[in-house]
Formats: structure tokens, C-alpha cells, sequence
């Protein structure tokens, strides 16, 4: 026993250390696909995002989520808080990443602080956690989602949902019914961001198992990392060969797009497929964001990373795809927690947004625009020496 | 002919362009400059210290016209649409050029342009 | 005293400047620009959406020579060697300089070139 | 028993996520390494690499290799996949490196598909795996190499060797009997990317000791570490002295790669060495890069990463090493072996890539290379927004 | 037993990969503060002492630190060296930071063996080690300093101090009377290599404690790294609370300067806190770097990364923090302790650099600073082709 | 009026703008630029292989001024500051300028500088 308890919060902290990769993957995706002058601000604010959502989470949250610091005893209470509190984060990178462009930096720290407090811990109790309120209507506990579709991946999106209605597109972006094309300013950082991510995602998907201490939970971890990992691969592929059909070029941020769509996609139940069918979930979930990035552009919903495409629309199909795939999970429990976490998420964010920004206002005006986020809130070029083209 | 020589606010740039092509400006050749005048820099923080950049960035427009028709045409255009009212805005300068050869044609002066 | 401005494609300048050099020309300055002109800009893709980049690179020689015997081999071996035939070749501009003076050495004009 | 097979599927699950580090590795020294208008063509490039591999292994490559998916029971089946997975992409990766700034995206990706699927998992079964020419006058199954000196970096060398030769020299390198120097865009990524290539190291070397689950094992994976990582640092320190004591200058690029160098040369056998030894295999790793890297140019074999240079040549190197240092180890099998890869893979690589050459182009005409291969195959500046000096 | 020691083992090797992230970490931190002109010496300095350091250590300095390779029988001997080696070069890394912009890279590389031959090693024996001078007055093993806030960063600090009272600051620095800024030339790879310290950390201080394999140590393992964590959470917290506070802006390098200085002050003991009294102690870590940059400037002691705030600074403040929040802990060993090592490593660094800078002349002159160290020593621009503004 | 066009070396910039300022120049626009002339540009190393660096990174300042004292003011101000009295200390140029608009104002000429 003693033994079990060794390896599983070895392996507990091992993926924490992976998920932690993210932090840096989420800075470099997002500062590389955002315009030289609001560089310094995204990275600000992914940095604050880290510090100010995990220690929420570490005076707040965990208890919502768990109940008490208790909650389980077959590894070190402090490593599986770790691998709780890593998870956190994610969901407001994934709100920051697509309001980024002229979101101020203070009032997005006050969000933080409620989602990781309060509106991540209570979904995770709905669904992971305490589970308050089983046996209510609310209750969404039958919900199959192995490391996140929906209690991570769909929360950040129906937040963000809420945040791109509330301060509308980055000025200039849609003029005349035309779409204004913003090139992503450093496509090396791109790549090593989402990379990183990729990688985190073994930590994500493999630690969300739980354990590893037992013949059938190594082979469950091994199967959840190889699972992930292909629903990656496909997602690039998919991603890639449908621009190159349409355009005859190769879009690498559409690429690493398609892989990170596959990459939520199959997250919801890694564990539970062969090894063939991730290919075919990831190979959707890459296409589903080639069709909803200029989707969302008709709409005029702006999201300069793409990540209502990767993250809201993945991570309903992710989930739904358990319920498909796999003849255990009832597709009408999936389909009832996606609705139940859209209902939740997307009105109490929608109203935490609309107070916020009253009170602080988010949106960086049009000048400030102009001139850039960095130089407002920073006073920092984030490439002084390197001279700005035209 | 003439030589325009503009030095503008750079967001101005594709204002000022397309008021220039409308105005039957086809070709004008644009470069990043710094300015100094009367307009403030804006100061940056750094590791708890603020300093002032003293250089601000402007966009430079240069346009050779055949004739003083052109020439009334392009001032017209910059004039209007690179004013913001604030200071800052730029200035204009003109002066004479005595002979054009496009490189492709070898055609020269008016038919050059 | 002449200054020739001349616009040519960037890939030529290695050319242009060893051909200058081999003309007697010791001295130029160049800089970045970028052109507009008849030439169209080339498209990119982005994200799904395909767009246009208007502002076309190109670079600028400024050589200022001292009579017209320069001139001419001046203006010739930029004509022959930024010549691609294709549009988008550029210009030359020739205008005129009052002085000169070579900062180190305090002459000036035909001595400080 | 069970125990062990959790270690090492754990540990295997560790190794494999070092290795998948090196994906960002060379993606990040060969972005780097290249021309501005070169960059996103070459990180496409790289994500496609280990994208396509990756899956072609999975689907095809993997059974050639081993025989079947039930190869071994001593860890998760998954596990061991993924870990042997991790390897496939950097055989291609090698090729591509040494051919960028110059090869068109499509055919590189068909020929990825045939490394991923045939020839490398051949030269693995051949090596490592199923074996099924032994006894045949092929077998080479008596070398000693432990993580791939061979089987992994001579491999794609000769495979590069071959394209190299039939694509050409970029456009303009070599002229009127000099060398055209083309420097690095961006050093700091140079220096990124090699780094994580070292860290990946660990893995790729530890790992392949293969089971970390017995005391023995565990020193034997220790040592492995300790051994390589001593073998880059040697590298690193004589391509430091060799550079310094020719131009008074200290060249980076060169360091790494004198690193690079060593960590290729140490890999056939970082487990039977003492802990001495290894300095003496990576420095003369490191100075065979200093003495190769010019003299593939005198030849104008045109290689913009040094790739011969540090894994051809060090592969050879580091085959032989063990040959020499180790006495249980035929010098004479070492050899056959060597020349058995050789002569296996560079025919096939070369009627290969011909083959695809001939439909496809796998070269970019002047013009192209001229503007760069972002803005024909990618329609994508790496960095618009910074402007490219003269 | 041997069950033990294979966990130890891997978990050793485990914390040593993720302390070598910290080698690309220094490494991008510190190539994105200085400016364009010196940032390919600053990577080929710490590529540099990687190498060297580690080299030195194997050769010399662990026999020192240690007494003899059979220092220890729980772990795999060559897990424990790398582990133990992992640390040298980050000692170096503190002194090269704090002078860099300036200073030529073959004595800093001399002084680089000095130390990783001799300086560290003593330290380590003195109080981690063999303990040569027990019951004598320089015994400071009494001190209670888990992975190193006195042992790596005063010593580290203390180097520094010696070097840059001979050195003296970059030239234009000071100038009648004012500081001239010199802005940090890529933000991003300031927030990359900042993050990858903070993983770094979690090995650095995770791994200290030493074993994994009982569920004591286990969770004090896992305590140890939450702890860490905390910590730096709260120094970036409190670095962005203050700067905000003085200045309305966010300044991104003084917020990530106080998570590392946070990090520093949790070092000494972070297996030995509760949960939230590291809250406390990286608060007032972040907010001592904040209050010493402007402070070093003042004394004219130019510091380009702020090296002497981070590790000198808190490592005092986290040397003292145990012996006052920990009742067991004696807050006059930890005095002594700080005292002791400052009187051993300031003079002998002081006169180590001094005779090297007498032969081998450590400073740029004016006009090679203005040039830039990489053109006079690397012959090599960071970024050719991007050019360089006003 | 005037234009000055003063090719120098980029650390000197500092120096000659806060002399200009002082001489009462109060605007100038400046720009990075190339130059080719006698001082040899510096030797770079690459794998194992040198080359050179033929175009060195000048500074050129451009002023306009409305009359001779202005003109002499700078020209001594940029004599005096930029010198070193080594190789590429660059050059001065002077040319007419005929007509001066500053666009915020529309004022012309000497009331626009
Ligand atoms: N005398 C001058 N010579 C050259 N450029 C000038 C001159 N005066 C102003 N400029 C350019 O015009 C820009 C705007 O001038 P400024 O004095 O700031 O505002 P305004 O033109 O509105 O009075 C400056 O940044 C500079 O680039
Ligand atoms: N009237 C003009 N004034 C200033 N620059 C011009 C003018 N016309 C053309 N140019 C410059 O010359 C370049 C080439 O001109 P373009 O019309 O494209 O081709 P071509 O010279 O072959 O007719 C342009 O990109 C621009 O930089
Ligand atoms: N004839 C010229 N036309 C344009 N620019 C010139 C000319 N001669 C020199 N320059 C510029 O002046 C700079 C300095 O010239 P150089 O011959 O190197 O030194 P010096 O001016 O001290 O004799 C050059 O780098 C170039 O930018």
C-alpha cells in the first residue's frame, strides 16, 4: 500500500510538473499570435493569471471543488492539490487568450480571482468534486469527462463567450462588412507555445487517471497519454490538408490549431477508446476548427487566438464523442452536463464581466488600441530595439 | 517636376494612401522615420525607473508629380486627411527634380511617372 | 553637385553597388522603403483569410556625385544592373545639391566626395 | 513483478515525454538557424515531421519494426509504443534540417510517410527489433547500440546524404569557388532548441536502457545519464576551444554543435563506459564536427544545421566508440553494421526521394528561394511586423 | 529496500531534468534583458558554464563537496552526482547575470572552473557535505537550509558582489548623477526563461528532500514543491501589487523578478511550513526585490537582471525566515551560517576575480561596449537580419 | 530655406540632436540608414567562416531650415558634435527646399518650421 501511495503522488507531481509546462506554452502561443505591440500585456497578464488563480484556488476554491483538504488519502493530500490546482489557470488563459488585443490588465485580474475562487471550484464539484448538488436537477455527475472536455475546456469557452459580448471585437477589426486580417507577429513562438501545451497535455490527460500504482492503472495512464497524443497528430494532419485543399498553402497556426482542437477533443475519455478511434476524434475536432475560426469571424465574435474554436467547440464535441464512441456512457448524460455547465457558466460569467466592467471598464479604447495595449497598461515595449515595420 | 517629402502620423498611412491613389497619385515610395519636434515622447517604465523616449515614430511619403496640378492634388490630399488637430501632425516639403528615368523602360521625366 | 535617389528591387542591390564601385563611385548611402506602384503586392494567408500586402520592400541608393561625367555612370550602372524587365523596377530621381561637406575633414564639395 | 511493471512503464512514460521535448527542440535550432523568410516554412516543416511519423509508425511502421503490438510484457505495450514512437519523427527531422531553406513542403511530407512507415521501422527490425533477416548474410543484428548512434543518427543521415545530393546546394551558397556565409537569423533559438535537444537526450538514452524497476537497472540508467550528459559537455567545451584557438572568436553555433556532436557519439553506448571515458568519445565528437562542417562545404554538400556533420559523421563515430572502448564489443560487428545501415539505407532513401523528386520537385527554383519559402509555400512571414534589415 | 532505492533513483534523475531546464532558463531570462548587442555572448556564457561548471565538479568538486563518490548507498551514486551537479552551474549563472553586458567571456569562463572546482564544493562540504571543519568556529552545519537559499544563492550573491565592485557598471550607465535606463530587448524570452526556473525550482527544492519512497518522504516531497510554488505565486503577486502601486503600470520584469525572489526565500525551508506561511515569506520576498533594484542602483552597484536582489537579497531573508518561523530551527545557525559563508566566499571571489581580471582584463572597454560584447568576442549578431532601431 | 541632410555614426546621435536643440533647431526627422564608403565595414564569423559586413548602420538627420543663421548654426552644430576624427564620419548635404507645410496648421514656410 504504502508503495501505491509513494507512486501515486510521484506520478501526480510528474504530470503537475508537465500541466505547469503550460504556463509557459499558453505565454508563447498567445504573445506569438498577437501584434508586437500588446505582447508585454499578454504576457503580463498570463504570468498574473497563474499567480492570482492558483492562490485563489489554494485560499478558496479547493475547498468548494473538494469539500475539505481530506478529500482523498490514496497519495499526498499536498500532490494531488497540485495536480487540482494546475488545472485552474487553463480555464482563464483560455478566456485572456481571446479577448486579448484590448482587454485592460486589472480588471482581468479580478476575474481571475472569481473564476478561480469560485466559478471553476463550483463545476468541478458538480462534476469531479463534493458534488452538492446530487441529486438535485442540477446534478450533472453523470457526466463521462476523464480530464476536462467540458469542466475545463467548455467553462473557459462559455466564459470567454460572455467576455468577446461584453467588449466586442479589437477596434479596426471588421470595417465595412470586411474582415481585417491581423498576422500573427512571431510564428517561432507560436509554435513553441502550442508545443508546450501539447506536451502538458500528457500531464493533463495521463495524471487525470489518478493513479498509476497498479498493472491496470499503468495501462490505462499509457493508453491515455498514446490516445491524447494520436487525437494530436490527427487534429494537425486534418488541420492541415484541409487549408492546404482550400488555399494551396500551409497555415501553420491553422495547424497547431487543428492539433490543440484534437487535443481537447479527446480529452473528455482518452482512457476509454482504442487506439484507432482518437484518430478519427482528433481528426474532427482539427476540422471542426478550420470551420469555426471564419465561423466566428461572420458573427463577428473576434478571437485573435482562435480559442472559442479550439476550446468551446472541441469540448463539446469531445464530450458528445464519448457518448458516441463508447456504449458505457449514455450520450444524454453528456449531453445534459454540457447544457448544465452552459447554463451555470455562461450567466454568471456574463454577469461578473457586465459588473466588472462597470465598475473598472475591461475594454482598452480605441486609441489605446492604436497604440497598443503594452504602452498603456506596461510602459513596456516588449521588442524595443527591433524596429517596427509598416 | 516636383518632389513631395511628408512626414505624417503612422496610422495615418493608409488614410493618406488611399486619398493619394483617389487623387491619381499612382506611385509613391514610404519609409519608417523618427521624428523630434515639438511633440512630446511618451515615457516608459523599466524596472521601477521611468525615462522618456525622446524619438517619436513617423512615416515618411515621398512622391515625385510631373506638374503643379499633381502637385496642388497631392498636398490637398496629405493635408486633409493626415491632420488630427493635435500636435504632432507633420509637415510637408517640396522641392525640385530635375530628371526621372524608370528603370524598366528607360523611359524618362514626365513619361517616367 | 547631383544626388541621384534611386528605387530598385531589393535583390539587386549587391549588384547595383559593384557595379557603382566599378564605376568609380566610392561613396552611397542606402535604406529600406517600401513602394507603391503599378506593381502589385503579393498575397498572404492568414488564419483562413487571404489578404493583400500593398507596401512593396524595395531599397534606396542616395549617391551624390560631383559633375555630370559621374552622373551618367552613375545613372547607367544602376539602369543596367536593376533592370529586371519586369514591373516593379523602380526610378531614378535626380535633383540638385547645393554643398557639401565631409565631417571629418571639414572640406567641402567636389574635394569632400 | 507487478511493481516493476508499473516502474517501467512510468519510467518509460517519463523517457518518452523527454524525447517529445526535442520536437520543440529542433524545431526551435532549425528556425534559428535559417533565414527570416525561411522560418515558417521550416516549423511547418517540423510539426508536419513528427505529425506524420508519428502516425505512420502507429499505423504501419510499428508492426514492421517489432512483429506484432504484444512485442514485450514487461511494461504497458503502450508505454513501450510510445517510447519507441518518440524516436521516429527525429530520423526525418535530421533530413529536413539539412535541406531547408530550399525544399518545397509536400514532397518532404511524403517522404516523412515513407520513413515513418518502412525504412526506419526496417532498420529497427533489422537492430533492435523483430530481426527477421537473421541469419541471412543482412544480419547485423550483432551491433551494440544502445539508443540509435546507428539505427537513429546515421540512418537519417544517409538519408540526407541522398537528398542532399539530389537537391542541390540553396541558391547562391556557393559561388565562383567561395563559400556564400548565410548567418543564423535568431540566436537565442538556437540556443533554445539545443538545449531542449539535450534535455530530450536523457530520455532518448535513459530510456532505451529500458526498465529502471531493479537496482541494476537503475544505476544502469543513471550512468546512462550521467554519461551522455558528460559526453555533450565535452563536446561543447572542444568546440569551444577548437573555434577560439582557430579565430579568437567564440561561435555558438559551433558549441552547440560540438555538443550535438558529442551527445550523437555517446549514444551507442553511454551505459558501458566509466565515467571518464565519455569526455574523451564527446570531445572528439565535438572536434569532428569543427573538422566536418567546412569540409562538407568544400564539397559543396550545402547543410544549413551541420546535420552530417553531427549525426552522419558522430553516428559513425560513436559506433565505432564502442567497438573500441569496449571489449566484450566486436569492432568487426560495430563495422558490418555501420556499412549494413549504409548500404540499406542510402540506396533506398536515394531512389526514394529521386522518385518523389521526379513527380514533385522537392526544390524550389532561384526565384523562390529568393523570396523565401514562407511566402511561397506558407503565404506566411515568420515575423511581419519586424523589419528585415539589408 | 531495492524497491527504494529504484524510486530514489528515479526520482533523483526525475528532479535533475527538471533543474536543467534551468540552463535554457537563465540562459532566455538573460538573453531578454540585455540588449540586442550582447546577446550572443550572454547564451555562449551560460552555455558555457554549463559545461564547464559540470565538467569541473565531475573532475574535482564533488570529491571536495562530498568526500568520496561513496558518499551515499540509498540512490544510485551517478543519480546522486547529477542530481548534485545539476547545482553547480547555477551558482556561476547568479555572478555571469549580474555582470553581463560588460564583462569578456574567457575569465569569466576561468572563473567559472574556480568555482565549480573549489569555491562551491567548499560551501557544500561545510554544510550539506563531508563537513571537514566540524568542531572547529567555521562549522555552519548547524544551518537548516533544504535545497540551497544560503548554500546556492548567497554564495552565488556573494561572487557577484566581489565582481561587481571590480568590474564596475556598464559604461553610460551613470551618468552625473542619473541611472540611464537600458531597457530588456525580448520580453518574451525575459517570461520564458523566468518560467522555466520556476519548473527548474520545483526539482531543485522537490528533489532536496532527497528520497520519495516512504510516504513521509512522499509528502513531504509533495509539501515541498506546493510550498515552492506558494512562494513564488506570492512574490509575483506582491512584485505586481507594488510596482503597480507606485507606478499604474505593470512592469513584467520586476513581477516575474519577485516570484523568483520568492522562490529564492522559500528555499531554505520549504518542506518545513504549513501551507500558507509561504504566502508570507514570498511576499516579502517579491517585495525586497522590488525595494533592492532601485536600492543597488543608488550604490551605483549595476546589476542589468537584478541578480543581487533575487539571490543575495532573499537568499538571506529565506535563511533567516526558517530559524523564525520554525521553532526547532535556531535563528542564530542560520546567522552564523549567512555570516559564515559571506566571510568565506566574498574575499576569496574577490580575490579570485581580481588576479584573473589582472591577467586576462574582465572588462569591456567603452568602445566595445558600445559596439557590443558580440561582435568584439562572437563575431556573431543575436539577430542579424531584424534591424535595430534607435 | 534649407534642407540639411547629415549622413553620421549612430552613437552620435545623442550628442548632435541636444546640440541642434541648443543652437535652436527645435525639429528634425531622423532615420536609420546604410552607408558605403571608405571605412571598411567589420569582419563577422560564422561556422567556421568569415566574412564582411560591407554596409555599416549610419544615422541620417534630416532639418530643414528657414535661413542662412539657422543653416550655419546646424551645420556647425553637426560639424562640431558628430566628428571623431576617424574613417565614416559621414557627410553633409545641403539642397533647397521651396515650400514648407505644416499640416495641423496649414501655415507655409518659415511660420511652419
Ligand atoms: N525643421 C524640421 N526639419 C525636419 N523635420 C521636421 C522639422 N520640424 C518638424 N519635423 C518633423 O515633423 C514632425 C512633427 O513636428 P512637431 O513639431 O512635433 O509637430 P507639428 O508639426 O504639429 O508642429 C517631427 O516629429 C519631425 O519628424
Ligand atoms: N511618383 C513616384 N514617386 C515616388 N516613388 C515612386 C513613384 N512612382 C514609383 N515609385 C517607386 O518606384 C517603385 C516601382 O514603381 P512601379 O510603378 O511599381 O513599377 P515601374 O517603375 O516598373 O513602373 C514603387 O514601388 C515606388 O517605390
Ligand atoms: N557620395 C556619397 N553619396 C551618398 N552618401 C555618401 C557618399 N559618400 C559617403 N557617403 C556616406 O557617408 C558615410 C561615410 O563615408 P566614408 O567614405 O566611409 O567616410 P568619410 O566621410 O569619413 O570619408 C558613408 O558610409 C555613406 O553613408
Amino acid at each position: 500500500m504504502e508503495i501505491q501511495y509513494v507512486l501515486d503522488t510521484f506520478f501526480a507531481l510528474f504530470a503537475m510538473t508537465l500541466i505547469i509546462f503550460m504556463v509557459p506554452g499558453f505565454a508563447m502561443l498567445e504573445a506569438g499570435l498577437v501584434r508586437t505591440k500588446n505582447v508585454t500585456s499578454v504576457l503580463t497578464v498570463n504570468v498574473m493569471i497563474y499567480a492570482i488563480a492558483s492562490l485563489s484556488f489554494l485560499l478558496i476554491g479547493y475547498e468548494i471543488a473538494f469539500g475539505s483538504w481530506e478529500y482523498q488519502s490514496k497519495m499526498s493530500q499536498w500532490a494531488f492539490f497540485l495536480f487540482q490546482m494546475a488545472f485552474v489557470g487553463k480555464v482563464v488563459n483560455i478566456v485572456s487568450g481571446g479577448v486579448s488585443e484590448r482587454s485592460r490588465i486589472l480588471p482581468l485580474a479580478l476575474f481571475t480571482i472569481v473564476v478561480g475562487a469560485f466559478i471553476y471550484p463550483l463545476i468541478v464539484n458538480l462534476t469531479w468534486g463534493a458534488n452538492s448538488l446530487s441529486e438535485t436537477v442540477f446534478d450533472i455527475s453523470g457526466l463521462s469527462d476523464l480530464a476536462g472536455s467540458t469542466v475545463i475546456h467548455s467553462t473557459g469557452g462559455w466564459s470567454l463567450l460572455a467576455a468577446i459580448l461584453i467588449m466586442g471585437p479589437r477596434s479596426g477589426r471588421y470595417r465595412e462588412g470586411k474582415v481585417k486580417v491581423i498576422p500573427a507577429s512571431n510564428i517561432p513562438l507560436v509554435t513553441l507555445g502550442a508545443l508546450l501545451l501539447w506536451i502538458g497535455w500528457f500531464g493533463f490527460n495521463g495524471g487525470s487517471v489518478g493513479s498509476i500504482s497498479t498493472k491496470e492503472s499503468a495501462d490505462a495512464v499509457a493508453l491515455t497519454i498514446l490516445n491524447t497524443n494520436t487525437a494530436g497528430l490527427a487534429g494537425a494532419i486534418s488541420g492541415w490538408l484541409l487549408t492546404y485543399y482550400r488555399y494551396k498553402k500551409f497555415d501553420i497556426t491553422m495547424i497547431l490549431n487543428g492539433a490543440l482542437g484534437g487535443l481537447v477533443a479527446i480529452t473528455a475519455g482518452p482512457d476509454k477508446y482504442d487506439i484507432y478511434t482518437p484518430i478519427l476524434i482528433g481528426a474532427i475536432g482539427g476540422a471542426l476548427v478550420i470551420w469555426a475560426v471564419p465561423l466566428f469571424d461572420k458573427f463577428k465574435m473576434d478571437d485573435p487566438v482562435g480559442a472559442l474554436s479550439v476550446h468551446l467547440v472541441n469540448g463539446i464535441w469531445g464530450t458528445l464523442a464519448v457518448g458516441i464512441f463508447i456504449d458505457k456512457v449514455s450520450i444524454w448524460s453528456q449531453l445534459k452536463a454540457i447544457v448544465g455547465v452552459a447554463v451555470i457558466v455562461f450567466p454568471i460569467s456574463y454577469f461578473v464581466i457586465y459588473t466588472i466592467n462597470h465598475f473598472f471598464t475591461l475594454r482598452a479604447n480605441d486609441e489605446e488600441q492604436f497604440d497598443g495595449i503594452d504602452s498603456v497598461e506596461c510602459g513596456m515595449d516588449a521588442y524595443p530595439e527591433f524596429r517596427r515595420g509598416l | 517636376m516636383k518632389k513631395i517629402e511628408a512626414i505624417i502620423k503612422p496610422f495615418k498611412i493608409e488614410d493618406v494612401k488611399d486619398a493619394l491613389v483617389e487623387a491619381g497619385i499612382e506611385g509613391m515610395t514610404v519609409s519608417e522615420v523618427k521624428g523630434y519636434g515639438r511633440q512630446q515622447g511618451h515615457s516608459e517604465l523599466y524596472r521601477g525607473a521611468e525615462y522618456v523616449v525622446e524619438f517619436i515614430p513617423k512615416v515618411k511619403i515621398e512622391i515625385v508629380v510631373s506638374n503643379d496640378h499633381y502637385l496642388e492634388l497631392a498636398i490637398n490630399a496629405i493635408k486633409e486627411h493626415a491632420k488630427t488637430g493635435k500636435i504632432g501632425d507633420g509637415k510637408i516639403f517640396i522641392s525640385d527634380i530635375e530628371r526621372v528615368i524608370r528603370i524598366r523602360t528607360d523611359e524618362e521625366n514626365e513619361e517616367a511617372l
